[in-house]
This record gives structure tokens, C-alpha cells and sequence, in this order.
């Protein structure tokens, strides 16, 4: 795997999503031929020290954001303004500069041949778009997406929805159990907040069905240097903090000790 | 900066020159090194290594230590939280795999840093890096709990600081830098304790007490609660402590705390600092070893100084 | 927040009584109080008095003070450096003319800060103070050299704290806070050495360690050198260091330490305050002690909830 | 004297001059009436704290800027940016908004049937204009003004500078003494750089002259509160340190401890 490459590069668009959803596209030939899906990478406005010691605004950390898309190298990010770092990334327009530390983390692993589940919750769905335009070729996909309300819901094959205003009324792992069935799963990926991956993995570990959950942690270096970003793994008896930046985000989902979080 | 960056570079070996420090037997040939749990070989992908005049790994402990539960991190307004709780491999490991590996990649001299729950253990841990090939000094962190004395830190009494540093400078020849934690009445003291005791060279300093609270809920933003607070929100209080160790030492210090840029380097320099590493500054600038080294050369070559020049000459 | 004030206002019998809280044996009708030193009658032009719950002026000593030379301050990236010195025109003045206007205006309860050089100083201006009407308590700033202890501040020793606090406790009912500074090993010590002698509060943080040099000439922006650092940059610090209080002591804190919002007012609060004050905030925001009280009683407003229900309820 | 009062006004326009000045004119009739020339506003681009929470933006103290010019309420601020604070001012174009404190300060004395003799140095120009539109109807003023080089210059009677790319090559003092006698002089104002000042008291001090000169502090709160501003004024047995914001920043010339400076 190589190390993650600091490098600036400038939004070539931005596409307006659903309330505070936006995608910024950039351009980078040698990242599009290197990259995989599940991998992120650590990205910021372009910000200046300059600006710290005349302006009095204090630079601030990078914000890990997914692969949403590639297209041989027009990469995607797929963001929702939630805070601070999200915020200053939702003020940017083509042409603003970027600045990129990736690719970072381990992605999700691609096999043929098999029925997939996609499942993501909220923001859990950029990284999903990838892996199924990665998985479609070769394999049965069928990609479930949660959220809150109308607004938190984008292209996918069944929706559900908090308030019931589009889709399903409810959380996107009722469904599961009954899709697993129903599709003759033999792959569950998943990504969203941490509630709904360790309520899917525990009906993936029931039915014993390969999961494999990306997984969010607050990051500091975004490079493996920190140690700041790790989540229990290993078994109940024997397990590790390891890092969502480096050894993840993607885990097996029932090596991750959901209960110690 | 940009326009004179291809100027320093054609005048590098003289900016070299001028760079070059002393931090106790170490001769470095620039002033900035990396603190100790902010960089790593994956940080030397983003800059010309040769911008580090040493390198400090992340504390090493004799056991593997699992680390503090999730939170860890959280950034405030002007600086960083981090409750790592010195998460490491352990001794062995680092013994056998992370050391070949600094030593195969690294040209410049490597500074380990360690820490230990007792006397004994912190002279174990060094007696084995001394059986080490490949180690210029030690960075010794002694911002921890000692099990001898109640769990409080080793780093706030001098009388546990002299017998500790005593029992270290008599097993090693190498470079040994005692690093200072800031939440003390009088680190100047403590800085003379270890010097006493033959401590080579201080560090300083570690993070200062920090905390933060989600104030919609009144949840910790570190699982642990208390946490240490570092970044540019803490260069104030780092500078002074740097002041009031150097009035009081007379071997040289590394100083860090909030430093971001080479104007910030510059003030720990007429302070008193022989090397400054930088610390939070890799996470919300990767460049940053490279401007610093870059902004510093650029000062000392249009000024014809070197950087013993204006070590320590604050006009007060 | 505009869109509320209306409803605010409307409501603010209510919010007043949600507000409400107590300062040892002081009821304040909110819990905001101005920092010493940052605040005066002037900044009661810029908003409705009546958001404060109680008024502190800035500290007397015996004599009066000519204070440090210039210059006396500089703003950090997040925060501000002073060093006034305590400039003051001593008690005398201060009981003929600062205090018959401050009785005249403040339609809140005065608090007097004040500072000594021996614990016979505190003890003889206590008692000249005890003589004065309109005086509700004492903040006693104790981050001051002793000159009966080789000129070290007395904030730092349990057992001078502890003496000094007994004596002063002594000689009155009315409300007695111990203004503690954050530059000690253990600020929870002290609070307790405080609280067992009888102080019925304590106030914290005081300022800590700070310099700032000019890079480029190398003169310390501070014309005494190592200053006093407070702003949001202290935020985390003084955070923890409430927390820490709050867990050792049971009467009362007044926190104070880069409070800038209603938001950073609520971290304190959480973390165990009863009150907090604003300083530095008066300066980068005149509007600072509206905005806060107005934030803070539309919290508990749309939650329901009083003070006392959040009050020290920080989850770890 | 009233006290400073906190107002947000508009800026009405900005002009642009020299090098790094400009000025911002704002309007508010109440003030225009108050005013006197030598008082001085603290002014910001107005800050918000969501800046601070958002994007890591800290709000930074108010900066005192002279009141240049009145006109029944249109005032005026000649400003130079020379860092943090009043580089965030240089940003600002009509319509934005500045916070402003004041009016603060103590002015400069005004009298009638005199022969002022003004004397300025790079920014002491400001408050200065003001000042002579006071007293041009009774009395009789002369006014030199001193700067690095032409860029610090503006309208005046007699122009020096450092390097002589415009009028006198020198400093501004250089030609006080004969323009006294020359003019028959028997008050002088004065504003600039701290040497400057004290050069000039020098010699209004060796005339016996009458003189006022208005200094310069760093300031946090700039309403007399913090006391950071002070400067040593009294005799040279006793003095002590007055605060330039409240009782300056216009003191008796040879009542300021130049030497303590
Ligand atoms: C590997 C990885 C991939 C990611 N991919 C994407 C992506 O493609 N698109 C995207 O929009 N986001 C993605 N995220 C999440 C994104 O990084 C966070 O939303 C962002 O860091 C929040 O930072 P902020 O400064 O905007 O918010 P903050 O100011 O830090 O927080 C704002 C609010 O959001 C909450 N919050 C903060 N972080 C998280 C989090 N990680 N999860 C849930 N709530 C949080 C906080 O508690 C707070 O209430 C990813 C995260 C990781 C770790
Ligand atoms: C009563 C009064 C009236 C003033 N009137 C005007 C006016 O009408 N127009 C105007 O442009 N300015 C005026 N000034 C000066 C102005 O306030 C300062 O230039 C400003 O505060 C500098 O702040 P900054 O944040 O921009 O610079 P900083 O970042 O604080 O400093 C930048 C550089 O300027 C130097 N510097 C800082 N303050 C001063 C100073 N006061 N004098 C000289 N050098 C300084 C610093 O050492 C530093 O090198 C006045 C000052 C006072 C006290
Ligand atoms: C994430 C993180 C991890 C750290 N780990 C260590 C450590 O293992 N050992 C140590 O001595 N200091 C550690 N520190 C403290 C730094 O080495 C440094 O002393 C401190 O952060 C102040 O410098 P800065 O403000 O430049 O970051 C750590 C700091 C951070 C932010
Ligand atoms: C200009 C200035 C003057 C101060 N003067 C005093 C003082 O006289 N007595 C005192 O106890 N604290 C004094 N302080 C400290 C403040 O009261 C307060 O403890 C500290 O500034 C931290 O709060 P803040 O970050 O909100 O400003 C002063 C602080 C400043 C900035
Ligand atoms: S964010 Fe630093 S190790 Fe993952
Ligand atoms: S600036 Fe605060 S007293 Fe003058």
C-alpha cells in the first residue's frame, strides 16, 4: 500500500445535493489509478499560516472525507456540513484550492462472484457509491440507505427514513434480516453511525454472513501517526485499539468490540 | 516566502551552516526536531527529511500499553485535546521491528523517548536501548504516574527527578533530554534537579492540563475527562516556561508548545532554546518542518546571523 | 439567536428564576460575574446591568500602586498577555471615592477584590473594609508575592493559604472567595486547604504563564518579560482545572478562564461552577455579559431546566 | 465628558490614498455632535463569535483609530495598515459594518486668537485635520508634517521626509525650532511616533512653549478599565502612570516622562 501524499489541488465543480449534502470534484490522474473503494482521504481549504498571523484565524485540522467517486481520476467527495471543519469545506466553490493527505486506510475488500449487501446510514453512503460501481460487474448488489428524513436520502435500491418522509418508515437495519433472505446474501458491507453498524453486525453475526463495516473515529493525523483515531479490535478476550486511519476504516464487523465503544 | 525559496536553496550549504545547533552531545544539523507522538516515518513522505536535525519516536514503555478508550481527540478553538494514554507496543516490539526500520530510514540521529512506572523500570527500559545500535539519545517522559509514590507524576517533584535522572546519566554516554511537564509551581527547579543529576539537555514542555465538554449535553469530549492541551493555544505559556528554564540552566533545551511557524521558532530561539520540535503543527500542516526550516534560514541568511547568534538574547 | 430575544424578554420572570444562583452565602440573580481588573462602571454603558449577577472590581492593595512600565499588553493569536501590575490607587482612595460611586450605581452585590504582601496586610485591609457598608464579599487574590515568604506568590503553599484563609474567615460573615492560580502542581489542594480554613468560595482561574517575544528584534512584546495569559486560549485549562476544583471541594466556584460565549458559559457550569466570570471577553466583545445571559436563559428555557440541574453534571 | 458608547454603523464609504491608507467614513448625527478633535474610536470589522466556534476564527480586540475628520456627524477614520488589526479594517468596503467604542479620550485643548504651530509624524496626521479645521477660523495655524517617504505624506504646509522624496529631507523636528520663531508660535500640537514626540517636547520645553502632545499605547479596552495603556506623566519626583485611553491621549507635553518611556 503506498503512504499517504500531501498535495493541493483545486475543485474543478461542485454539485449542490439535498439540504447541507455537496460534492466537490478535483482532479488527479496518478490518486484515480491508485485508489480504492472505502479509502478517504484527510482534506482541507487550503489555509495559511499567513492568515493565522494577520487575521487571527487559527489553522485547524483536516476533515477524513471518503471516496464517493472516481472516473479515472476525477475524484469525488460527497460532504455534509455537520461542523466547523465540514462548514469551512461547505464555503468552497470551483476553482478554491484544496488541500489533500491520502490515500488513507485499508478500503473495502472486492470479490466476484457474490451477493452483496450495501447498507449506509446518513453520511455512510459516499463511500458505498464506489464500492457498488466497483462491485456491479461481478456481482448481485443491493444497497439499502438510512436516514433521518427526506432530505438525508440519495439513489439506492430500498430507503428508509426516521420520519417516514420518503421510503420506509424506520431504520435502515430493520430490513436487513428480511433482505438477507430475500436476496440470498453472502457479503454485507455497511457504513453509517456506530449504533447501526453494531445493530448489523449483530444480525450479520447471527446468520453468520461476512460483514465488513467502515467505521468513523475523530482524527487528528489521519496518517497512522497519531493514535488518536482507534476503535476496539480482536476478540472479546484478547483485543487492540487499532486505528480507523490506518488499519481501517474497514474491520471484519464482528472483530470490532462494539460493546467497548 | 515562495519567491526567495529557490535562493535558499542555491545558498543551501551556507543556510546549513547557520542552522547547525548543539543539544548536549548531539550536533544537529538543524534546529528542529519533531515532538514526541505527532510524527512518524509516514510524516516524512510530505518534506525533505534532511529539514530534521533529529528525530523523536513516540514514548515507548516497557509493556505494551492499550491506550486510553475512545474519545482521544478533540480540537478547541485554538489548540488540540489528545488522551492517548501512551498507547505503544512495548519494549520488545519496538526493540525488534519499529527500531530496524528507523535505522534503515532514518539519516538523521534518532532520539527515543520512554517512560516508566518506576525507577527500576525507566533504568530496565535504558539499559536495553543502551544494548541498541542506532539510538543518538534519549527523550526521558516523565509526565507519567510513578507507582513508587501514590501514582503522581515523577515529573513534579525535584527530589524524585534528581534520583531518577541520577540513576539514568550514570548508565549512558549518549544524549539524555529530560522532558518537562508545564502543570508544575516551578519548572525552572525541576529543569536544575535534572540537570544536577546530569540530564544533558531538557525538553519542554509536555501538554498542559485541557479539557472540553459538549455543552448541549454535558458530555466529556475525552472519554477520560482531563486531557493534555497543546497547539498554538499554549505558545504563550510554552515561551515563558522556555524563559524561565534557560535563566536557570545551563544545559540546552528543546523547546515546543504551540509552535507553527518559523516566527514562532524564532521567539523559543531568543528565549533560550538550542532546538525547538514541533508537535501539533504536523497535523494542521504537514509542511510545517519544511517552512520552519525554510523561514528560519531565509531570517538568519538575509541577517548574516547564525542561530547561536540571537540563542537566548531577548531584550527584556 | 435574535429571532429569541423577544421571547426572552417576555419570559423573563421565568429565565430569571432559572438563573438564579448561589455564591456561597451570596443569592446572585445570575450566575455571570466580571473577571477583576477587566471590568468597571464604563462597561455598564454597553447593556442592561442587570444580567450580572454580581459586580468585582478590580484588585486593592494597602498602598497604592504605580503599577509595571510599558508596554503592558499583547494580543496572542487566542488570547491576551498583561502585565499591570496591579496598578491601583490603594485603599484609602478606594474606600473615600471608588466605593461611595460603586455603592451609588451597582444595584448588585459588590464583591472588593483585594491583595496583600503579608497575611497582617490581607488581615489590616479586611478589617478596614468590614468597617464599609455596600460591601457584599471579598475575592482575595492570592497570585501575589508574600514578602514574609521569600517573595514567593502565597497562591502556591497549602499551609500559607490555609493561614491566611483562617485568619481572614475569621473576621467575617460576609461572602469570602479565594481567587486560586492555575500556575501550581495541584490547584485542587489548594482549594481544599481553602475551603477547610473557611473560605465559603473559590474563584479560578487566575492568569497563567504567558510571553511573546518579536521574532524579528527579539524584544519581549511585554516590557516585564513573562506576563499573565488569559483569553480562549486558556479555555481548555482553566476547564480542567474547574473540574478538578469542583471534584475536591464543596463550596462554591466561580470559574473563569476564556469564557467568550454562552456556550463556553455551559462548559463551566457543567464542569461544576455556580457562577462564572468574563474578562478578556469584555475587551473583544463590549457585548459579551448580554449575549452570554441572554444564550444561557434560552438553554434552560427551551429545556426546562435550572442551573442546579446542570451544575457539576458533566459526564466522564 | 460622556462616556463611550458601543454602536455598529455601516461604512458609508472608503476612500483609498497613499500606499496603505485609507479611509472609512461612517455617519451617526448623535456622535457627530459629541466629538471633539484628538478623541479616538476603538473600531473592528464587525466580529462574530459563530467565526470563532465555526471556523476557528477568534475575535480581536478593538483597534484606536483619531477621529480625522467630522462633518456634523459624517466621520472619518484615515487609517494604515500596518498589522493584525488594522490590516482586518483594510479589508472593509462600503456597506460593511465596523463595531465602534467611543468616543474615547480627552481631545486636544481649543483655543482662539493663537498661533498654532501643528507638527505630525506618519500616522499623527489623522486626528491633526480635524484639529486645524477647529482652529483655522480663529486662529492662526501652521502645520508641518514628517514621513518615511512620500507615500506618509499628505496635505499640510510644509512636508519633510526621511529619505526626501518629497519637500525636506529629514525629520519633522528639524525645522521646528525656526518655524516657531518664524511664525511667532505660542502653542504647539502635536502627534506621531514616541521619539518624535519627545523631540519635539524638547525643544517647545527649551522655548517655553506651550504644547500638547497626543500618544500612542497598545490598548485592550480602550475605556479606561484595564489600565494597559498608561504612559508616566508628572513631575520627575512624582508621577504616575495615566491612562492614555481616559485621561489621553493628549497630555501637556512636558508633563510626560519621556525618559521613562
Ligand atoms: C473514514 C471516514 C470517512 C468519512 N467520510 C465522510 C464523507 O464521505 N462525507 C462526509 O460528509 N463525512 C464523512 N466523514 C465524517 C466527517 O469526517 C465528519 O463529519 C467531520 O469530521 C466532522 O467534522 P466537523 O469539524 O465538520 O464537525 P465537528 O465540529 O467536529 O462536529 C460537529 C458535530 O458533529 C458531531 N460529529 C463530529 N464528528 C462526527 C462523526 N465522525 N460522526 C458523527 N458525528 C460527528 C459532533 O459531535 C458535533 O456535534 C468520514 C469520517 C471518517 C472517519
Ligand atoms: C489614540 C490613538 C489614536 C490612533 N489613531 C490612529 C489613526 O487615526 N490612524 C491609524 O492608522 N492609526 C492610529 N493609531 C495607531 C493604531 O491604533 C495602530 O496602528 C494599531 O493599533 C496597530 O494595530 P495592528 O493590529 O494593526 O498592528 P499590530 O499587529 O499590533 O502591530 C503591527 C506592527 O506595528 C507596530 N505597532 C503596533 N502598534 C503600534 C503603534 N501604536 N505605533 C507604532 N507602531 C505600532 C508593532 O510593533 C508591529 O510591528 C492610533 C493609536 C492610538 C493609541
Ligand atoms: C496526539 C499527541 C500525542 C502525544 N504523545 C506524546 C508522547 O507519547 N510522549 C510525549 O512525551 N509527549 C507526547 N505528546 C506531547 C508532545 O510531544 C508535545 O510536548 C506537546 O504536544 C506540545 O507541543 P505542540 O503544542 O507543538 O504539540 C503528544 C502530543 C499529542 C498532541
Ligand atoms: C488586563 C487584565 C487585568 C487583570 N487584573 C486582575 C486583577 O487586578 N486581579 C485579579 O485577581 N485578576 C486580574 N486579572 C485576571 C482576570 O481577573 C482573570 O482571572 C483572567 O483574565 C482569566 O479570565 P479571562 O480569560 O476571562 O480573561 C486581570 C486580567 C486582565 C486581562
Ligand atoms: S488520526 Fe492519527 S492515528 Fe489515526
Ligand atoms: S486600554 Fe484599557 S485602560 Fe486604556
Amino acid at each position: 500500500m503506498n503512504n499517504p501524499q500531501y498535495r493541493q489541488r483545486a475543485i474543478q465543480a461542485r454539485e449542490e445535493l439535498t439540504d447541507d449534502y455537496f460534492i466537490l470534484w478535483i482532479w488527479d490522474e496518478a490518486w484515480g489509478a491508485a485508489v480504492r473503494p472505502g479509502q478517504f482521504f484527510e482534506i482541507r481549504a487550503l489555509a495559511s499560516l499567513e492568515d493565522a498571523q494577520v487575521a487571527g484565524h487559527i489553522p485547524k485540522l483536516f476533515k477524513p472525507i471518503s471516496i464517493y467517486d472516481n472516473q479515472g481520476g476525477r475524484i469525488g467527495f460527497m460532504i455534509k456540513n455537520v461542523g466547523k471543519g465540514t462548514n469551512a469545506l461547505s464555503k468552497l466553490r470551483a476553482g478554491d484550492m484544496l488541500e489533500l493527505l491520502g490515500p488513507a486506510g485499508n478500503g473495502f475488500p472486492v470479490y466476484r462472484g457474490k451477493h452483496a449487501l450495501l447498507i449506509s446510514g446518513g453520511i455512510g453512503y459516499p463511500p458505498m457509491w464506489y464500492l457498488q460501481k466497483e462491485l456491479i460487474n461481478h456481482n448481485q448488489v443491493y444497497w439499502m440507505h438510512g436516514g433521518a428524513t427526506q432530505g438525508d436520502t440519495f439513489p439506492c435500491d430500498e430507503i428508509f427514513t426516521e420520519d417516514g418522509s420518503i421510503g420506509k418508515k424506520g431504520r435502515v437495519c430493520d430490513g436487513l434480516k428480511e433482505n438477507i433472505a430475500k436476496y440470498d446474501i453472502d457479503i454485507v458491507y455497511s457504513c453509517g453511525p456506530l449504533p447501526m453498524l453494531a445493530a448489523a453486525t449483530a444480525i450479520t453475526q447471527e446468520l453468520a454472513i461476512e460483514h465488513y463495516a467502515s467505521l468513523e473515529a475523530y482524527m487528528a493525523c489521519g496518517i497512522g501517526v497519531c493514535y488518536g483515531c482507534v476503535i476496539p479490535v480482536g476478540s472479546a478476550l484478547n483485543w487492540d485499539y487499532l486505528r480507523v486511519c490506518k488499519e481501517g476504516p474497514v474491520f471484519k464487523a464482528e472483530e470490532v468490540r462494539w460493546e467497548l465503544i | 516566502m515562495g519567491t526567495h525559496l529557490s535562493e535558499i536553496f542555491s545558498q543551501s550549504l551556507t543556510a546549513r551552516e547557520q542552522l547547525k545547533t548543539k543539544l548536549g552531545v548531539l550536533e544537529l544539523n538543524t534546529p528542529l526536531t519533531v515532538a514526541s507522538g505527532t510524527f512518524d516515518l509516514e510524516n516524512l513522505e510530505f518534506f525533505d527529511p534532511s529539514c530534521l536535525g533529529a528525530f523523536v519516536c513516540k514514548t515507548i514503555t516497557k509493556e505494551p500499553q492499550k491506550g486510553n478508550p475512545q474519545p482521544r481527540l478533540y480540537e478547541t478553538e485554538a489548540g488540540l485535546l489528545n488522551s492517548i494514554g501512551l498507547q505503544n507496543p512495548g519494549l520488545d516490539l519496538f526493540i525488534a521491528e519499529k527500531l530496524p526500520k528507523y535505522r534503515e530510514v532514518l539519516e538523521m540521529p534518532l532520539i527515543v523517548s520512554f517512560s516508566g512506572s518506576s525507577i527500576d523500570e525507566f533504568a530496565e527500559i535504558l539499559m536495553r536501548l543502551e544494548a541498541c545500535s542506532g539510538i543518538s539519545g534519549y527523550e526521558v517522559n516523565i509526565s507519567c504516574p510513578n507507582v513508587e509514590n501514590e501514582g503522581i507524576a515523577f515529573g513534579i517533584s525535584e527530589e524524585i527527578v534528581y534520583k531518577l535522572v541520577q540513576r539514568l546519566s550514570s548508565m549512558t554516554e549518549r544524549e539524555l533530554c529530560i522532558k518537562l511537564s508545564p502543570n508544575v509551581t516551578d519548572i525552572a527547579a525541576i529543569a536544575q534537579a535534572a540537570e544536577a543529576a546530569g540530564a544533558s539537555s531538557i525538553a519542554l514542555i509536555n501538554t498542559l492540563y485541557g479539557m472540553a465538554i459538549d455543552y448541549q449535553t454535558g458530555v466529556s469530549r475525552i472519554k477520560k475527562g482531563i486531557a493534555g492541551y497543546s497547539g498554538i493555544g499554549i505558545k504563550p505559556t510554552a515561551l515563558a516556561l522556555t524563559y524561565k528554564t534557560a535563566q536557570a540552566v545551563k544545559i540546552p533545551i528543546l523547546a515546543m508548545g504551540g509552535i507553527y511557524s518559523w516566527q514562532d521558532a524564532l521567539e523559543f530561539i531568543w528565549a533560550g532554546a538550542s532546538a525547538i520540535a514541533i508537535g501539533t503543527a504536523n497535523f494542521v500542516n504537514p509542511l510545517s518542518a519544511f517552512e520552519i526550516i525554510m523561514g528560519l534560514g531565509e531570517y538568519l541568511l538575509a541577517r548574516n546571523l547564525k542561530l547561536q547568534d540571537i540563542k537566548g538574547g531577548v531584550t527584556i
